[in-house]
């Protein structure tokens, strides 16, 4: 599975490419996790695509050359398990996420708390119930008692971050390290028990990486200390 | 030649135009009194449609004058600058039957026909097709009102293209080659009936014909502005 | 004489034959087009179908996208054809700059699209802020999808149309004012109907653009069953837990819009009335 | 007499006056597309704009979209003429249902576009398995960028073409014929030039929804620097992270399409040579 | 009339036609001898374009067969089945002048005439431009050729469809109205290069004038299908 861009360095034939498939919202720290590791590692090299977790999926259903992957949910990852994609047996969680609120920066509705983001006169945005950052907004609010009647149902969770950052919606439900990407934009508000529904990041190789070392110590670097300082600085939380 | 009854104005009158299109070499200037026709010969290339194109209002000419009656049509005193005068093709009065007939493709025969009669100020559906009807049958097509252009015959087509102009009430009337594409039979027959439609009108004729100027022109303008290698 | 009698054999010229070359290398960019086609009647489930094509949100969302697809288009005609017009025909400092601007939602990313929307004619938007003072506020409603769609087909429509108005000439036009018909008269007799086939060629991109529209109506739009979410981003949910239904949904849209269409687009090929 | 004194006054005819409610109207409709525009310029952090764009990433994403986008739109323009010709001026059976398919990828979500082209030119596709078998793989490669955007790309070519096809007319390929011109030569000196405008705005077009493509290529082709993370997929994760940057990233690629355009496009406009 | 040298075939042969075309109510059967001129007339509508059409290879007739010496160009036995024989219009060696110029208008004037002359065998760019030059100098427009057709009026326009069908150097040449829009002046000239051009050619020359029948035509072939009110 190795990929053309491998061959660029031919002159050094130990050289080996390790190909990473990752959730987009991992772009920034496995971008530094992957510098570090090839840091520690000069032998490896490492070309990470991102995309969002179902498309990784299909992405690897249809035959892209892949060693590793890492979703931003443990259902992707079950059905790439279904599929007999991963090895069973190198997958581990690496970090979680929790379910936040969001406002703009100058809070028009002054909202700071679930109760009051579900008030009719709000613009509340979350994610669709499909997709993960939905469901676990649904299982938050269920607990908190609460009804969402949000104005818009997004299918992705940077739709929910643009649509407060830009004041367009008066709240909306974000995982914290979406919120973590604006923090001059949008203010954060905790939201009672979400601790208690925390969202999973699953990892693991595929089956039919050609380079199983590499991988699997490319996996132990991410949950190792350095590796989850660097997730934790961009707000993911501890698996 | 008899005109207009009540009328007071300058009985001559009529059309004065003065142009040059200085880069197809043209350069004319006559004077139509009201209620005649001045045929417009000259070899090819000597700018006969050029200056029918510039009275109809479709190219400005370089410099030059005209007027009809008390209307001034254009005036452009120099060729850098813009017109002093110039009145848009559609408020001039003038039915211009250009070299090619180009009939509005999408419409029928009779609508082609029917379509000017606005501004001969005509009323009514019933009464404009009743009127095309007598169009074509005085250009020998009765019954080729629902007929599409492109199913008419060179002849054919050039007849309906001088109902049309005849049948939009022009004040001026200037046509390019009416004549050419028909056949000997009905040329004269034509002919007659341009005399008969166009006897108290304004015209400028365009023609290679010595027939067409003997029969329909009060007056011959001749142009020689362009070569032809047989003048 | 008046009533001849139909011919036997089509009357119109002959079509000039064209090089075989170009008939295999056509045959060859079928097939290419065919073979999705093919993958996508085979990758459906049909027993799912009439299930997945009844539920409450399939139906909502079709029903939705017809609406704001069928608005977007009119006002892309009722916006294009002036626009149009005005490149083509007029000359006034700065046309070329106008193309550019036209053609600017062509080229960017439609969630780029989304975003700039939203900069303009969003709540805190250069004009939307002015709109949000007066009470109205498009955020989140159904005016927001047509408003997406609007901008990003308005292009198709405009470079369809420009290329025909530029090539058709103005002879007819030039006959008619003539004839003294006003401006407006020879734009309704004349100008439109010759231009008829730029204008359903450019109905069909644009229509299916609009109905296609995605990234730019999520961004700008939202998502909520019944207001604002279209087929495409009623697909697109589909797909994160079932890829077939997608695939399947997909098929509901490419039917409508074959429909839509072939009722403009199919009625001028035939030859002859 | 062979060189004329050029004339001081243009020597074509007048353009005849359009409705001054066109104009109008117009002006509204660029005004509704200046808005976002402006939107966009005013959106941009400029100091950043040095930095974001000499990152290698987004040289890499621009280069490689470029390097796709121009050969997918030679592959439209070589597959779309012909079977433009094709549907315009020939008749067979199933004209109307080759136009439909034509038209489907114009219409579907182009997400569904890449699921589709996955079934088909994937490694376990209708054909690509059959490819794989020979070695051939092209889903991931830039090859795969290259086959979504012709995929999604090739209906704005193939319907611009046709209806320029259409309302053209073949007197010219008559004579051409009736000069003695071969089937071929008839096509290249005849109809081709005279296609011009139609092949222009066919190829702005194709162009741009080549370079904007998105949905389609993340699915089928998937995302790797250098190899088929185009521009519209770079601005999709800059946005994940800082929508600014999206924005600008997105001005980038109107800057560029905007110069291949107006390589392609501007000429004709002049008048006469 | 002088033919060509050491060929042995009947000396007669030249074109024989019958055909109809029901719907435009046509029906023309006749025979040009090789190396002679027929002539086409009749009234508009008459249906002598319709003739040179199917000639040309432009329209399938009804009913009819065609035969150029040797070749035969159609045979169409029955309306409703396919023609049994069908030579496409690029293969017959046949000049067709069009009652509509229809210069080519991204072409300048001297490519369009260069056009044809691939057929008649003439080789060498440089060859083919002095030939051109020798076919504008002979329809008086020396000078010309650099222009766009668009450029021309519509009398030079014609010149040019002339000389383009002649130079294409064709086994059978179809004329319709080839001197409609000539001035007076040139129609002679024109219609002497004409008779000397067409001397040894196959001809079939549609025309409204007793003076080009009188100055070409060998033969004349009246049509009357069609009305025309003054015949
Ligand atoms: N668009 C143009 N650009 C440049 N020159 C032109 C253009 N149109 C016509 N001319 C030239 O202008 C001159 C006058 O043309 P015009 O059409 O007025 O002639 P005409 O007298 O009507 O000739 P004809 O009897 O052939 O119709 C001609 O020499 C012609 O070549
Ligand atoms: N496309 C068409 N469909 C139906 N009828 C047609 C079509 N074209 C021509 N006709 C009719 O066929 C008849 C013959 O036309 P044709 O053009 O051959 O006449 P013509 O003898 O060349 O006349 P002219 O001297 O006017 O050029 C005419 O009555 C005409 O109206
Ligand atoms: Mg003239
Ligand atoms: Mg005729």
């Amino acid at each position: 599975s190795e990929g053309a861009a491998g061959q660029q360095n031919s002159e050094d034939p130990e050289q080996v490419t390790l190909q990473v498939l990752a959730a987009a919202s991992l772009n920034q720290p496995f971008e530094e996790i992957a510098e570090d590791f090839t840091a520690a590692h000069p032998e490896l090299s490492i070309e990470i695509s991102y995309a969002g977790s179902s498309t990784l999926v299909q992405n690897l259903q249809a035959g892209a050359p892949a060693d590793v992957l890492a979703t931003a949910d443990e259902v992707s990852m079950n059905t790439a398990n279904d599929a007999g994609l991963i090895d069973v047996d190198s997958r581990a969680i690496f970090a979680s996420n929790t379910l936040v609120g969001i406002v703009p920066a100058d809070n028009p509705a002054s909202v700071d708390s679930l109760q009051q983001a579900v008030a009719p006169e709000v613009n509340l945005v979350t994610c669709a119930p499909q997709v993960p950052c939905g469901a676990l907004s649904q299982a938050v609010a269920e607990a908190a008692g609460v009804k969402l009647e949000p104005v818009s149902e997004e299918l992705q969770v940077s739709d929910v971050l643009g649509k407060v950052r830009s004041a367009q919606a008066d709240a909306g439900l974000v995982y914290a390290t979406e919120a973590a990407l604006a923090p001059q934009e949008v203010e954060v508000f905790h939201i009672d028990g979400a601790d208690d529904a925390r969202n999973f990041y699953p990892i693991a190789q595929t089956s039919d990486t050609d380079q199983p070392e590499a991988s699997a110590e490319f996996i132990d670097y991410v949950q190792s200390d350095s590796g989850q300082a660097v997730l934790e600085a961009h707000g993911f939380g501890a698996p | 030649m008899p005109s207009a009854p009540a009328k007071t104005t300058v009985q001559t009158t009529g059309l004065r135009a003065t142009l040059a299109v200085t880069n197809r070499n043209v350069a004319v200037d006559f004077h139509v009194p009201r209620g005649t026709t001045l045929a417009l010969v000259g070899p090819n290339g000597a700018g006969k449609t050029t200056t029918l194109q510039a009275l109809a209002g479709w190219l400005i000419p370089d410099t030059g004058y005209a007027a009809l009656d008390d209307t001034v049509l254009f005036d452009c005193p120099t060729p850098e600058r813009k017109p002093a005068v110039w009145l848009p093709a559609a408020d001039r009065g003038i039915g211009y039957l250009s070299q090619d007939p180009h009939l509005f493709p999408h419409l029928s025969v009779r609508d082609n026909i029917v379509y000017g009669m606005h501004r001969a100020g005509m009323k009514g559906r019933q009464a404009r097709n009743a009127a095309a009807e007598e169009w074509l049958e005085r250009v020998g097509l009765s019954g080729y009102g629902r007929r599409k252009p492109a199913q008419l015959s060179g002849g054919q087509a050039q007849r309906v293209a001088i109902a049309r102009v005849l049948a939009s009430g022009p004040s001026l009337v200037l046509l390019d080659e009416p004549l050419a594409a028909l056949d000997r039979a009905a040329a004269p027959a034509l002919r007659q009936l341009l005399a008969d439609v166009l006897q108290d009108q304004t015209v400028v004729l365009v023609t290679h014909h010595e027939a067409d100027v003997k029969a329909l022109a009060d007056n011959v303008y001749r142009l020689s502005g362009s070569i032809s290698p047989w003048e | 004489m008046t009533q001849q009698p139909l011919g036997t054999r089509r009357q119109a010229l002959l079509a000039p034959s064209i090089p075989p070359a170009t008939i295999a290398i056509a045959l060859l960019t079928g097939a290419f087009l065919v073979l999705p086609f093919i993958a996508l009647l085979t990758g459906i489930t049909w027993s799912d179908l009439p299930e997945l094509l009844t539920s409450q949100s399939a139906v909502d969302a079709l029903w939705l996208s017809l609406r704001t697809a069928t608005v977007a288009t009119v006002i892309c005609i009722v916006l294009g054809i002036p626009l149009a017009l005005v490149l083509a025909r007029t000359d006034f400092p700065g046309r070329n700059l106008t193309r550019v601007i036209v053609l600017v939602p062509l080229v960017i990313p439609p969630v780029v699209a989304g975003i700039i929307l939203t900069e303009a004619f969003g709540r805190r938007g250069l004009l939307g802020e002015h709109l949000s003072a007066l009470g109205i506020d498009i955020a989140f409603t159904t005016a927001a999808v047509v408003l997406a769609q609007t901008f990003v087909a308005l292009p198709f429509m405009v470079t369809t149309l420009e290329s025909h108005l530029a090539s058709s000439g103005q002879h007819y036009e030039r006959i008619a004012q003539s004839l003294g018909a006003s401006k407006w008269r020879t734009f309704c007799t004349i100008t439109l109907p010759l231009l008829r086939p730029g204008l359903l060629s450019g109905t069909v991109l644009t229509f299916a653009r609009a109905l296609g529209e995605f990234g730019a109506t999520i961004t700008f739009a939202g998502s909520l069953q019944g207001t604002t979410r279209t087929m495409p981003l009623e697909i697109y949910l589909a797909r994160e837990t079932d890829p077939d239904s997608a695939v399947a949904l997909s098929l509901v849209l490419i039917l409508v819009a074959v429909i839509v269409i072939a009722v403009a687009y199919f009625r001028p090929t035939q030859r002859r009335s």
